[in-house]
C-alpha cells in the first residue's frame, strides 16, 4: 500500500475503533463476547447468465466449488465463498491476500465481474452461550432453529442490513455495512447491559 | 407480518425483509413513442388492484435483492405460490 | 316529520321519557332510482345530502355493504386541515373546510367540529423549506396558516420534546388554527340523518355486486338484496373503487392500501391540539373521551383486510415517544386498520367516466375525512349536472392521460 | 376482610406489606393485588362513573375488571388507568383512583341529570359551532381516567424475537396439559407457554372449593413443567405474567412480560419493566380460558356486587372477601360453587336461582343439606344501596321454554355484598385478531372460537369444555393433534371427553325478560355507564347494527374492552331486535387484548435507536473541529463548521470564500455509489440516464439526470467509466437506497435480458473533496504519480494513483465551480486521508466546509439539488437543462414517452430561474412565493443565499413561464412573522450568477 517516494504512513482506522478496547472487543463478558476482525477482505464475484461458466471459474481461479444458496464454500489458501444471491457471491479473503483474489480479474469472462468491498463492512466475531440471547433481541430471524455452521444469511439487525454466518455451534459473525457501525454498536452494547 | 418464501434463498423469512413492488405483469410497451396518451397512462398508472388472489412483485431488499412474483391474497394474506421471474407459473 | 334536536327537544324528552325519532330509518330497496350512490360513508352520504338539498334530486338510495360509516370513515384519525400546497387542493380543501364551521348547524346535528388547530412539523432543513412554501402558498390564497419555531412550539404544547437529544430534532412546523377534528361517527351519521330527512333512502347491508351498463350508459346495478335501476350511479366506496369500477369494466389509477391506527386508554386531557410528523410518522391528537388518537403509516403493500403489519405501529408509538416521551406508559388500547385507495399524484378522483351516468369520487388515499362535506358538495353537483363542479374540474380522470397531475405529496405527507 | 388460610392460597403471611391508596395506609402481604389487599382492608370504594357520576367498586378479580383503575406511584414511574386486579402488591406501593370516588368532583352534580343525557346526548346538542367551541374544553375536562404522566419514563423496555414449534396460550389445566403433553410426546420442537397471571393452574384453585384431586393434578403438572423448564432450557421456555395481546397473520403472536420489578420502585430503571415477545409459532394452542359475565337487574353497578369466580378467586387465592352476609344470584352452577367456598369459610350466604327447581339440581341439593337457603326460579329485579349494595329485590321467575318472566310482588332482602354469574365467555379475542369469527354456541349458551382453523387448536374453556377433568384430556386431545399437524406423531390417541363436557356449569339460557331490561340503570358497560336502555334507544333511533349500538353507547370502548359486559349487550340487542345471538353476532376483537404500554411498543427505538444514525467514516474529525451537522436521509453531514464566536452565516461566509480564493475540503463519501459492470453496461445507463452513455471513454466522467417513467427527474451525478463494460455511478445521498433498487427493478423485472451486475459500493469508499484555485498545487503535493497537468488531466476525468501512500480514485469533478478534485479511498483510510489533506492543506490555509457552503457555491453557479429545486414534478426541460435530454437514443430512455405529452411541455409549467433582488443585501427566504399582478402566486424561491465571492443575495426559483420572463421584474411576497406579507421586488435572471462561461473549473495554474 504504502508509496515508497514518500514517508507518508497510512493509517488504517475501522469506524468500530473508537468504541471497542484494547483488544478488540466490543463486549467482553461472562458467556459473551463480541471481537471486531479488521483482516478480512470481501470481494464481490457476480455470476455470468451462464451457470457452468461460473462453476468453471470459481474453480479455476480460486478453488472453490460454488456454493449452494445460504452457504459457504471453502476454496485455496482458507478462501471463503459465501452464497449471497444467485448471481453473488462473495470471496472472504484475509486484508492481505487480497490480491489472490484480483490476480484472476483479467482473466474473467467479460459477463463475470469482480468488485472490491472490503472496505465496506466491519466485522464482528460473537462467542459465549448469550449470543442468540443478545442478537434475538434485534434480529428476527430463527438463529437457533436455521442457522446451522456453515449457513450464511443476509438480513436484519435492527433496521441496519447484515449478513450473519456461523463458525462454529457458539460462535458467529456478523457483517456490518461501516456507516451502520455506530448504530449496531449501540444497540448491541445497549442490549447486552440487560441480558 | 406474513412470512414470505423467497424463492432465490429457498427459504421463508419475515415480511419485513422484504419490499413490495407492485402489481406483476405490468409489461413496458416495447415501443413507447409508438403508442397513444391513453396506453400510456394505462402503463403508467392505472392498475387492477384485484380483491382476492393477485400476482404481484416483492424484492428481497434485506437479503438476496433478488426480484420475483408472489401469488397472494389481498383478502386474507394467504399466499399460495411464489415464482421466480421467468419461472412457469402456469400450474 | 323528525324532531329537531335542541335543548328543548332534549329536555322535553327526558321529562316525559318521550321517545326520540329514527334518525336512520329502516327502508326496503325501491326497484329504481334517480340516482344510486353506492357507498354509505362520509363521502357518499354527504354526496346524497347536497344532491337531495341543493340539487333537487330527492329519488336516492345510498347502498352500503355494511353498515353506514363503518368503512374509513369508522377507522380515520378525523384530522381536518386546508393547507395543502396547490392551488387545485387547497381551493377544494378549503372549500371543505367553509362547509365544516356551519356543518353542525346545517346538519342539526353537532359532530363535534373542533377547531383546536393542527400543527406539521418539520425535521429537517428541507421540511423547513417545504413548511415555507406550503404556508406561503396557504397565505395567498386566504388560508390561515403560520410558520412556527420550535420554541414557540413548545410554548403552546409545553409536553412535547424539542431538545437536540431527539434523532430528528424538531425544527420548526406549520399551523393552521382552524384546522381540527371531528367525531368521525357523527359526520356519517349527521349526513346520513339529515339525508334521510330530506327523503334519501339509506339502505344498508346491502352490497353492490354488478353495474349494468348497455350501450355505454349505466343501468342500475345488482345487489345482494335485488337489482336497483338508475340513470345515474356514484361511486364512493374508498378501498373498494377499483372493484366497483371493474363492474363497470373499468381500471382505475389506484391501489389499495392498508392504513392502521390506534388509541389509548383514555386520560385526562393533556393534548390540546392537532400534532402530525410526516418526517417520523406520527399523528397524534386527543379526543373528546380523553383518548390519545394515533395514526400510523401505510404498509406498502395492496390489501383489502383491514389490517396491517404489526411492525408499523411500533414504528409510530416509537415516533409519538419520540415527540412525547411522557406517554411513555400510557397503554394503547385498541389498534386497528382501513383500506385507502391510493392514487399516484396523492390527489382525489371526482370525475365521470367512459361510460354514461357512471361517476367516481375515490383515490382519497390517507386524507380524505378532512373533506367530508367538500367532496360530498362537489361530487352531488357534478352527478346533478352530468358536469364537473369547477373546483371538481382539476380532479378528472383525463390528468393521468393529459398529464396535468396535481402533485400533493408534499403536502399530504405520508398520511393524513 | 381476611379470612383464614386455604390450602390454595397464595399470599406469604410472614411476609407483611405496607401501601398507599387514595393517601391512607394500608397493610397487605406478599402474594396479594392491590384488588384483594385493598378487600381485606375493607376499602372497596374505587370510583366515579363518568356519566352518572356512581360510585363503583371491584367486579372481578382480573384483567376483565371494568371499575378499579389506578394510577400508581409518581414522577418517573407513574402510570395511570392500572387495574388494581393487575397490580401485584410490594412494600411502599402507592395507588391513587383514576375517578376519585370520594372527591366531590363536577360529576357529582350530574349524577341527577343522567336522564336528560341519553346515549348520542352530545349529537343533539352544543349545534352551534360557536356554543360548542365554548364548551367543549369544560365537557372534555370532565372526561379520562387517570391524570396523564408529566416525566419522561425512568424504565426501559426490550423486544425479544422467539421461534417455536408450538405456542400455548393461557396457563390454565388446559394449557398445563396441553404442554405437559406435547413436552413428553416429542423431542425436540421447541415450545412456549405463557400466561398472563403470576402462576399457572388460571382457576383450577376455584374448582369447587379447590378439591384435592384437582391441586394435587396441579402441583405434579408444574412440577413436571419446572423440570421441562430447566432440563430442557433450550427448548422450553415458560413465562408468567406474560399476556399475549394480539395475534397476526401466520402465527405470530405478540406476548408483554412484565418484570417482577416490573411496577415497583426498587428498580433503578436500568432493568427491563417490560419484554414485548415476538413469537413466530409454527402451531399455536390457544388455552384462555373465559371470563364470567354479570346478570342483569336494575342498579346492579352498585359498588360489592362481583362475578362469582371472582369472588371465588379472591377467597381462595388471597383469602379474602369483601362481605359477611352474601347473597349469590346466577343462572348457572358457578353460584353453588361460590356459595359453597363462602359457606366452608363461614360466611353466612344465601342463593338464589333463576333457574326452577326442576330438573333437580345436585348442587343446589347438597348446599341446601349443608344449611344453606337455597331459592330456585326467583330472580333479582333491582338492587339497592347508597355507597355499597344493601339489599335486593327479588320476584319468583317463571318458566316457559327458553324465556322467563317475572312475576308477582317482589320481596326484599338485605345484603352486604351480591355475586352473581350469567354464563362464561370464552376468551376468543386473539383467535379473532386476524378475522376469524366467534359462533355463537347453543350449548354452551357461548361465542366459541372458529371450529377449525389451520396451525391452531383451542382447548378448555375457551373451547367451551367445562369441568377440569375433561379439560386435560381436551389438553392432551388438542396437543396431540397439534403433533400430529407438525408431522411429529403420525396417529393421534386421544380420549373421549366427558358426556356434558361442553355444558358449562350447566347454564340456563342465555335470556333476561324485557321487564328487566326495560328498567332504568341496568348497567352493561360499567367504564362507560351504558344501560339497557341505552342499548334500546339506539336501536330505536335506528343504530340497528351491533357496530352502531357500540358506536353510539360506547358500549366497550372502554380499557376493558366490553370483556364482561359486550356479549350481554349483545343478548339484550337480540332480544329488542327480536334476532338470535348468532345473527346480531360481535363486534371485531382487535389487538391490544390487554392494554400495551406505548414504551413497550417502541422497545429500544428511541434517540439515537429510533432510525440508525449513519455517519461516514470521517465523522469524529468533523466533530473535532466542531462541525454542526445536518440531517441527510439517515445520515450526519457536517453542516458547517463555526470558528469561536461565529454564526451560520458568518461561517458559512469564510468557507465559501476560502474555496473560491485558495482552497477548501468536504467530505462527500456519503453520496449513493453504485458499481455498474457487464457488457450491456453502457446500454443500461443510456436507458435510465437521460443523455448518450454509449461513447463515454474509459478514463472519464459524466454528469446524468435520471427521470421516472412519469418524465420527472428523479435523481442526478456523475458516473465514471472505469473501463470499457465498467462505471461507478454516483447518486444523490438521500436518493441511494431507491434509486439502487429501483435500477434493480428495471434490470431483474424488465430488462432481463441485458448483462448488467450493479453493487452498492457507497460504504466501501470515503470520498474527500478538494475545492480551489489551489486544488492542483495540493494535490501535487498529496500525490505523486499522478500528472496533474491541466491537458494531461482534464476537467470529467479521472486518474488512479496513491494518495499519501493509500491507493486512489481521484476524480476531476466540480460541484463548484472550482478546480477540484475528488479523492476516493476505501473507506478504512478515509479518516487519514481527510486528517491528511488538512494537514498538508494548511500551506495554502485550507478550510473545511459544510453542506450549506457546498449549497451556496453550487447555487452560483445554477447547479440544481435535486429535491430542493426539483419537488417530483420537474422535467428536464423545467429546470433548463434540455441539453441533457437525447431524445434520438435507440432505446426509449426512462421517462422519455411521457416528455412527448403536450402538457410536459406547456408554456407556462414552472421553470427554473434565477432571482435578483432589487435591494443586493436581502436575502429571499427559501419558500417565499413569486406573484402576479393580481397577487396570485406564479412560482416560489426553491434556494437562497448570501453569495460572499458575488456580494449580493441569489436565489434560484420555479416560476411559471419564467425562462421567457428574463430580464423582467417580479414581486416575491413572503409572510412577515405573521405581520401580513411583505413584498420584494427582484429582477428575473438566469440561474446561473458566477462564472458564467464556466472558465474557473481549470483554475490558475
Ligand atoms: C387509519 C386511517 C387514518 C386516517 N386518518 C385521516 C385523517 O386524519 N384525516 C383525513 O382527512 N383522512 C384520514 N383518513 C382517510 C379517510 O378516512 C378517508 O379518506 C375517508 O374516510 C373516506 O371516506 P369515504 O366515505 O370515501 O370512504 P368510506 O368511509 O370507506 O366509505 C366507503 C363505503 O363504501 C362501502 N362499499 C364498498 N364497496 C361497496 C359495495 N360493493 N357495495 C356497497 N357498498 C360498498 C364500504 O363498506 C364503505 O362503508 C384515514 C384513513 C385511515 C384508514
Ligand atoms: N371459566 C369458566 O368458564 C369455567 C367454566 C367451566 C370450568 N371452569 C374451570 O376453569 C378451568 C378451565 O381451564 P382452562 O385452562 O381452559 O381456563 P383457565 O381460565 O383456568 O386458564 C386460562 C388461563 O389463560 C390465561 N390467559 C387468558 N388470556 C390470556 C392471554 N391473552 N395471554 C396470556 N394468558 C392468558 C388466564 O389468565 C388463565 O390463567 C378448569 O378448572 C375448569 O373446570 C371454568
Ligand atoms: C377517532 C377514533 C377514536 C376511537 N376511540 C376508541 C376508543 O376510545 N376505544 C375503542 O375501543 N375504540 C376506539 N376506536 C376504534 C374503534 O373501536 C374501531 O376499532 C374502529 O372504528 C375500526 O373498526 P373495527 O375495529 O370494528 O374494524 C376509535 C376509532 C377512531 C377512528
Ligand atoms: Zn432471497
Amino acid at each position: 500500500m504504502t508509496n515508497s517516494t514518500t514517508n507518508f504512513k497510512p493509517v488504517f482506522a475501522s469506524t468500530f475503533e473508537s468504541m471497542t478496547d484494547d483488544e478488540g472487543y466490543l463486549i467482553n463478558q461472562e458467556g459473551l463476547s463480541c471481537l471486531e476482525i479488521c483482516d478480512k477482505a470481501i470481494v464481490i464475484l457476480r455470476a455470468s447468465k451462464d451457470l457452468e461458466q461460473t462453476k468453471k471459474t470459481a474453480k479455476e481461479n480460486w478453488g472453490v466449488d460454488l456454493p449452494e444458496p445460504l452457504c459457504i464454500s471453502q476454496g485455496n489458501d482458507s478462501i471463503q465463498c459465501f452464497w449471497i444471491s444467485p448471481d453473488e457471491y462473495w470471496l472472504v479473503h484475509s486484508q492481505f491476500q487480497r490480491d489472490v483474489l484480483w490476480q484472476k480479474q483479467a482473466t474473467l469472462p467479460e459477463d463475470m465481474s469482480l468488485v472490491d468491498n472490503t472496505g465496506a463492512y466491519g466485522a464482528l466475531h460473537f462467542k459465549g452461550d448469550n449470543v442468540h440471547k443478545l442478537l434475538s433481541r434485534w434480529m428476527g430471524y430463527d438463529l437457533s432453529g436455521k442457522l446451522n455452521i456453515g449457513k450464511v444469511v443476509s438480513t436484519t439487525l435492527g433496521q441496519a442490513p447484515v449478513v450473519v454466518y456461523r463458525e462454529t455451534e457458539s460462535e458467529l459473525m456478523i457483517l456490518v455495512r461501516h456507516s451502520f457501525s455506530h448504530y449496531v454498536a449501540g444497540l448491541l452494547t445497549d442490549s447486552v447491559k440487560r441480558l | 407480518m406474513f412470512l414470505i418464501h423467497c424463492p432465490y434463498c429457498n427459504e421463508e423469512r419475515e415480511q419485513e425483509e422484504f419490499s413490495p413492488a407492485g402489481e406483476a405483469f405490468i409489461a413496458r410497451p416495447v415501443e413507447p413513442e409508438g403508442i397513444s396518451d391513453e396506453a400510456w397512462a394505462d402503463y403508467v398508472f392505472y392498475r387492477t388492484n384485484h380483491k382476492g388472489y393477485h400476482w404481484e412483485q416483492w424484492v428481497h431488499s434485506n437479503g438476496c435483492r433478488k426480484y420475483f412474483m408472489v401469488e397472494r391474497s389481498t383478502i386474507t394474506h394467504e399466499i399460495l405460490k411464489v415464482a421466480a421471474f421467468g419461472a412457469d407459473i402456469s400450474e | 316529520m323528525q324532531k329537531k334536536y335542541s335543548w328543548y327537544s332534549l329536555l322535553k324528552a327526558g321529562l316525559s321519557g318521550q321517545d326520540w325519532d329514527q334518525a336512520i330509518p329502516l327502508v326496503e330497496p325501491k326497484s329504481k332510482y334517480d340516482v344510486i350512490i353506492v357507498g354509505g360513508g362520509g363521502h357518499g352520504l354527504a354526496t346524497a345530502y347536497y344532491l337531495a338539498k341543493e340539487c333537487g334530486i330527492t329519488n336516492i338510495a345510498v347502498l352500503e355493504k355494511g353498515y353506514i360509516g363503518g368503512g374509513n370513515t369508522a377507522r380515520n384519525t378525523t384530522i381536518i386541515r386546508s393547507n395543502y400546497l396547490r392551488d387545485e387542493a387547497s381551493s377544494l380543501y378549503e372549500h371543505a373546510m367553509k362547509l365544516w364551521e356551519g356543518i353542525s348547524e346545517d346538519l342539526n346535528f353537532n359532530v363535534m367540529f373542533s377547531q383546536r388547530g393542527v400543527y406539521n412539523l418539520g425535521h429537517t432543513l428541507q421540511d423547513m423549506r417545504d413548511i415555507e412554501r406550503r404556508v406561503n402558498a396557504n397565505v395567498l390564497n386566504g388560508i390561515d396558516a403560520q410558520v412556527v419555531t420550535a420554541k414557540e412550539i413548545k410554548e403552546q404544547i409545553p409536553i412535547i420534546n424539542t431538545s437536540q437529544n431527539a434523532r430528528y430534532p424538531i425544527m420548526g412546523s406549520s399551523y393552521q388554527p382552524r384546522g381540527g377534528v371531528a367525531r368521525h361517527d357523527g359526520v356519517a351519521w349527521g349526513f346520513a340523518r339529515a339525508a334521510a330527512m330530506l327523503g334519501v333512502d339509506i339502505i344498508q347491508d346491502c352490497e353492490v355486486v354488478g353495474i349494468e351498463v348497455e350501450e355505454g350508459r349505466v343501468k342500475g346495478v345488482k345487489t345482494t338484496r335485488g337489482d336497483i335501476m338508475a340513470d345515474r350511479i356514484g361511486c364512493v366506496s374508498a378501498g373498494h373503487s377499483s372493484v366497483l369500477a371493474k363492474m363497470a369494466g373499468l381500471r382505475l389509477p389506484i391501489e389499495s392500501h392498508p392504513l392502521q391506527a390506534f388509541v389509548s386508554e383514555a386520560m385526562k386531557p393533556v393534548l390540546h391540539t392537532v400534532v402530525m410528523s410526516n418526517a417520523v410518522h406520527g399523528y397524534i391528537s386527543q379526543s373528546d373521551k380523553g383518548d390519545l388518537v394515533i395514526g400510523a403509516g401505510i404498509d406498502g403493500y395492496s390489501s383489502y383486510a383491514q389490517r396491517g403489519a404489526s411492525r408499523v405501529i411500533e414504528h409510530s408509538a416509537a415516533a409519538i415517544l419520540e415527540m412525547f416521551p411522557i406517554f411513555s406508559r400510557v397503554r394503547m388500547n385498541r389498534q386497528w386498520g382501513g383500506i385507502v385507495d391510493v392514487c399516484p399524484d396523492a390527489c382525489p378522483i371526482i370525475s365521470p367516466t367512459k361510460v354514461q351516468g357512471l361517476y367516481f369520487n375515490c383515490g382519497w388515499g390517507t386524507g380524505g375525512f378532512k373533506a367530508t362535506p367538500g367532496s360530498g358538495h362537489v361530487f352531488a353537483h357534478t352527478i346533478a349536472q352530468d358536469k364537473q363542479h369547477p373546483l371538481a374540474v382539476p380532479f378528472h380522470l383525463d390528468r393521468f392521460t393529459t398529464g396535468a397531475l396535481i402533485d400533493e405529496h408534499g403536502a399530504a405527507g405520508v398520511a393524513h | 376482610m381476611r379470612v383464614e388460610q386455604l390450602t390454595s392460597n397464595q399470599i406469604d403471611r410472614s411476609k407483611p406489606l405496607t401501601f398507599i391508596f387514595n393517601n391512607k395506609k394500608y397493610k397487605g402481604f406478599e402474594g396479594d393485588t392491590l384488588a384483594s389487599a385493598l378487600i381485606a382492608n375493607d376499602a372497596l370504594l374505587f370510583a366515579r362513573s363518568f356519566k352518572y357520576g356512581r360510585k363503583r367498586g371491584l367486579i372481578a378479580a382480573g384483567v376483565e375488571e371494568p371499575n378499579a383503575l389506578v394510577s400508581l406511584e409518581m414522577g418517573g414511574r407513574y402510570t395511570p388507568n392500572l387495574k388494581a386486579t393487575e397490580i401485584p402488591l410490594y412494600d411502599g406501593l402507592s395507588a391513587k383512583s383514576a375517578t376519585n370516588p370520594n372527591s366531590f368532583d363536577l360529576r357529582a352534580f350530574i349524577k341527577p341529570l343522567h336522564r336528560f343525557m341519553p346515549a348520542g346526548f352530545y349529537y343533539k346538542t352544543f349545534i352551534k359551532q360557536a356554543v360548542w367551541a365554548k364548551v367543549e374544553d369544560s365537557l372534555r375536562a370532565l372526561s379520562g381516567f387517570s391524570e396523564a404522566p408529566t416525566e419522561e419514563d425512568v424504565d426501559v423496555y426490550d423486544h425479544v424475537h422467539h421461534h417455536a414449534e408450538i405456542l400455548i396460550i393461557g396457563g390454565g389445566v388446559a394449557g398445563m396439559s396441553a404442554a405437559l403433553e406435547v413436552l413428553k410426546s416429542s423431542d425436540n420442537e421447541r415450545v412456549i407457554l405463557v400466561d398472563e397471571r403470576s402462576r399457572l393452574g388460571g382457576e383450577i384453585f376455584n374448582e369447587f372449593s379447590s378439591d384435592e384431586q384437582s391441586l394435587k393434578w396441579f402441583e405434579e403438572a408444574v412440577a413436571d413443567l419446572c423440570g421441562f423448564a430447566k432440563e430442557q432450557r433450550d427448548r422450553f421456555m415458560m413465562l408468567t405474567r406474560a399476556t399475549a395481546f394480539a395475534w397476526h397473520d401466520q402465527n405470530y403472536v405478540e406476548v408483554l412480560e412484565t418484570h417482577a420489578t416490573g411496577e415497583s420502585l426498587s428498580s433503578d430503571g436500568s432493568q427491563v419493566r417490560k419484554t414485548l415477545h415476538k413469537i413466530r409459532a409454527k402451531e399455536v394452542i390457544l388455552a384462555t380460558g373465559a371470563h364470567e359475565r354479570p346478570m342483569l337487574f336494575e342498579a346492579n353497578d352498585l359498588t360489592n356486587i362481583m362475578l362469582s369466580q371472582s369472588v371465588r378467586r379472591y377467597l381462595n387465592e388471597f383469602g379474602v372477601v369483601s362481605g359477611k352476609k352474601v347473597v349469590v344470584y346466577g343462572n348457572n352452577d358457578s353460584i353453588y360453587q361460590t356459595a359453597k367456598d363462602l359457606h366452608s369459610s363461614r360466611i353466612a350466604c344465601t342463593v338464589i336461582d333463576v333457574r326452577s327447581a326442576e330438573p333437580l339440581n345436585t348442587h343446589a341439593e347438597k348446599l341446601k343439606q349443608s344449611g344453606v337457603k337455597v331459592l330456585q326460579g326467583y330472580a333479582i329485579v333491582k338492587a339497592y344501596g347508597s355507597d355499597k349494595v344493601e339489599g335486593i329485590d327479588i320476584a319468583l321467575a317463571t318458566h316457559q321454554g327458553t324465556s322467563w318472566e317475572i312475576i308477582g310482588d317482589s320481596e326484599s332482602l338485605s345484603c352486604d355484598l351480591l355475586v352473581t354469574s350469567g354464563g362464561f365467555n370464552p376468551v376468543v379475542h386473539l383467535d379473532c385478531h386476524t378475522g376469524a369469527k366467534a359462533t355463537f354456541d347453543e350449548t354452551s349458551q357461548a361465542f366459541l372460537p372458529e371450529k377449525e382453523r389451520a396451525n391452531r387448536q383451542t382447548c378448555g374453556a375457551v373451547s367451551g369444555v367445562g369441568a377440569w377433568q375433561d379439560t386435560i384430556i381436551d389438553g392432551k386431545n388438542k396437543a396431540q393433534l397439534t403433533l400430529q399437524s407438525l408431522g411429529v406423531v403420525s396417529e393421534t390417541n386421544g380420549a373421549d371427553l366427558s358426556e356434558n363436557h361442553a355444558n358449562y356449569f350447566n347454564v340456563s339460557e342465555f335470556f333476561t325478560p324485557k321487564s328487566i331490561i326495560n328498567r332504568p340503570k341496568v348497567f352493561l358497560d360499567l367504564q362507560n355507564d351504558v344501560t339497557t336502555l341505552d342499548v334500546a334507544l339506539s336501536i330505536r333511533e335506528g343504530y340497528r347494527s351491533i357496530e352502531h349500538i357500540k358506536r353510539y353507547t360506547a358500549m366497550g370502548f372502554g380499557t376493558d374492552q366490553g370483556k364482561t359486559g359486550n356479549i350481554n349487550g349483545i343478548a339484550v340487542a337480540a332480544t329488542i331486535l327480536g334476532k338470535t345471538m348468532a345473527e346480531v353476532g360481535t363486534t371485531t376483537f382487535r389487538p391490544a387484548y390487554t392494554g400495551v404500554d406505548f414504551g413497550a411498543l417502541a422497545g429500544r427505538e428511541n434517540g439515537g435507536l429510533f432510525d440508525p444514525q449513519r455517519f461516514t467514516t470521517i465523522h469524529d474529525s468533523h466533530v473535532a473541529k466542531g462541525a454542526e451537522f445536518e440531517i441527510v436521509g439517515q445520515w450526519y453531514r457536517p453542516w458547517y463548521y463555526p470558528k469561536a464566536g461565529e454564526d451560520m452565516h458568518q461561517a458559512v461566509h469564510r468557507e465559501c470564500l476560502a474555496a473560491r480564493t485558495s482552497l477548501g475540503m468536504m467530505d462527500a463519501s456519503t453520496l449513493g455509489k453504485i458499481d455498474v459492470q457487464g457488457p450491456d453496461a453502457r446500454e443500461f445507463l443510456s436507458r435510465v440516464y437521460t443523455n448518450a452513455w454509449m461513447k463515454l471513454a474509459p478514463g472519464s466522467c459524466r454528469y446524468g439526470l435520471m427521470c421516472n417513467e412519469k418524465g420527472m427527474i428523479i435523481d442526478d451525478g456523475v458516473s465514471t467509466c472505469i473501463r470499457e463494460n465498467h462505471f461507478i455511478m454516483t447518486t444523490t445521498t438521500g436518493g441511494a437506497a431507491s434509486v439502487y433498487s429501483t435500477l434493480e427493478m428495471w434490470l431483474q423485472t424488465e430488462w432481463s435480458h441485458l448483462d448488467v451486475h450493479l453493487n452498492s459500493v457507497t460504504d466501501h469508499y470515503s470520498t474527500v473533496a478538494v475545492v480551489g484555485p489551489n486544488a492542483r498545487n495540493l494535490m501535487k503535493l498529496l500525490c505523486q504519480d499522478v500528472d496533474f497537468d491541466r491537458e494531461n488531466f482534464k476537467f470529467m476525468q479521472w486518474r488512479e494513483g496513491a494518495v499519501c501512500g493509500v491507493k486512489a480514485r481521484i476524480m476531476r469533478i466540480s460541484f463548484s465551480g472550482e478546480l477540484a478534485y475528488e479523492i476516493n479511498v476505501e473507506a478504512n483510510y478515509g479518516r487519514y486521508i481527510w486528517d491528511q489533506v488538512a494537514t498538508v492543506g494548511e500551506k495554502y490555509s485550507i478550510t473545511p466546509y459544510g453542506t450549506e457552503s457546498m449549497h451556496v457555491l453550487r447555487a452560483e453557479k445554477g447547479y440544481i439539488i435535486v429535491g430542493q429545486d426539483t419537488d417530483g414534478s420537474m422535467t428536464p426541460a423545467d429546470v433548463n437543462m434540455n441539453w441533457i435530454v437525447a431524445n434520438n437514443k435507440p432505446f426509449s430512455f426512462i421517462g422519455q414517452r411521457s416528455l412527448s405529452i403536450a402538457a410536459l411541455s406547456a408554456e407556462n409549467r414552472f421553470q427554473l430561474i434565477g432571482l435578483l433582488t432589487k435591494d443586493a443585501a436581502l436575502v429571499l427566504p427559501e419558500g417565499a412565493h413569486i406573484v402576479d399582478r393580481g397577487g396570485k402566486s406564479i412560482g416560489y424561491v426553491t434556494s437562497s443565499y448570501f453569495s460572499p465571492i458575488l456580494g449580493r443575495s441569489i436565489a434560484m426559483a420555479q416560476m411559471q413561464g419564467g425562462l421567457s420572463k428574463i430580464g423582467e421584474t417580479t414581486i416575491v411576497k413572503i409572510v412577515q412573522e405573521k405581520q401580513g406579507l411583505k413584498e420584494i421586488p427582484c429582477e428575473v435572471s438566469s440561474s446561473v450568477f458566477y462564472d458564467i462561461n464556466g472558465e474557473r473549473v481549470n483554475g490558475n495554474d
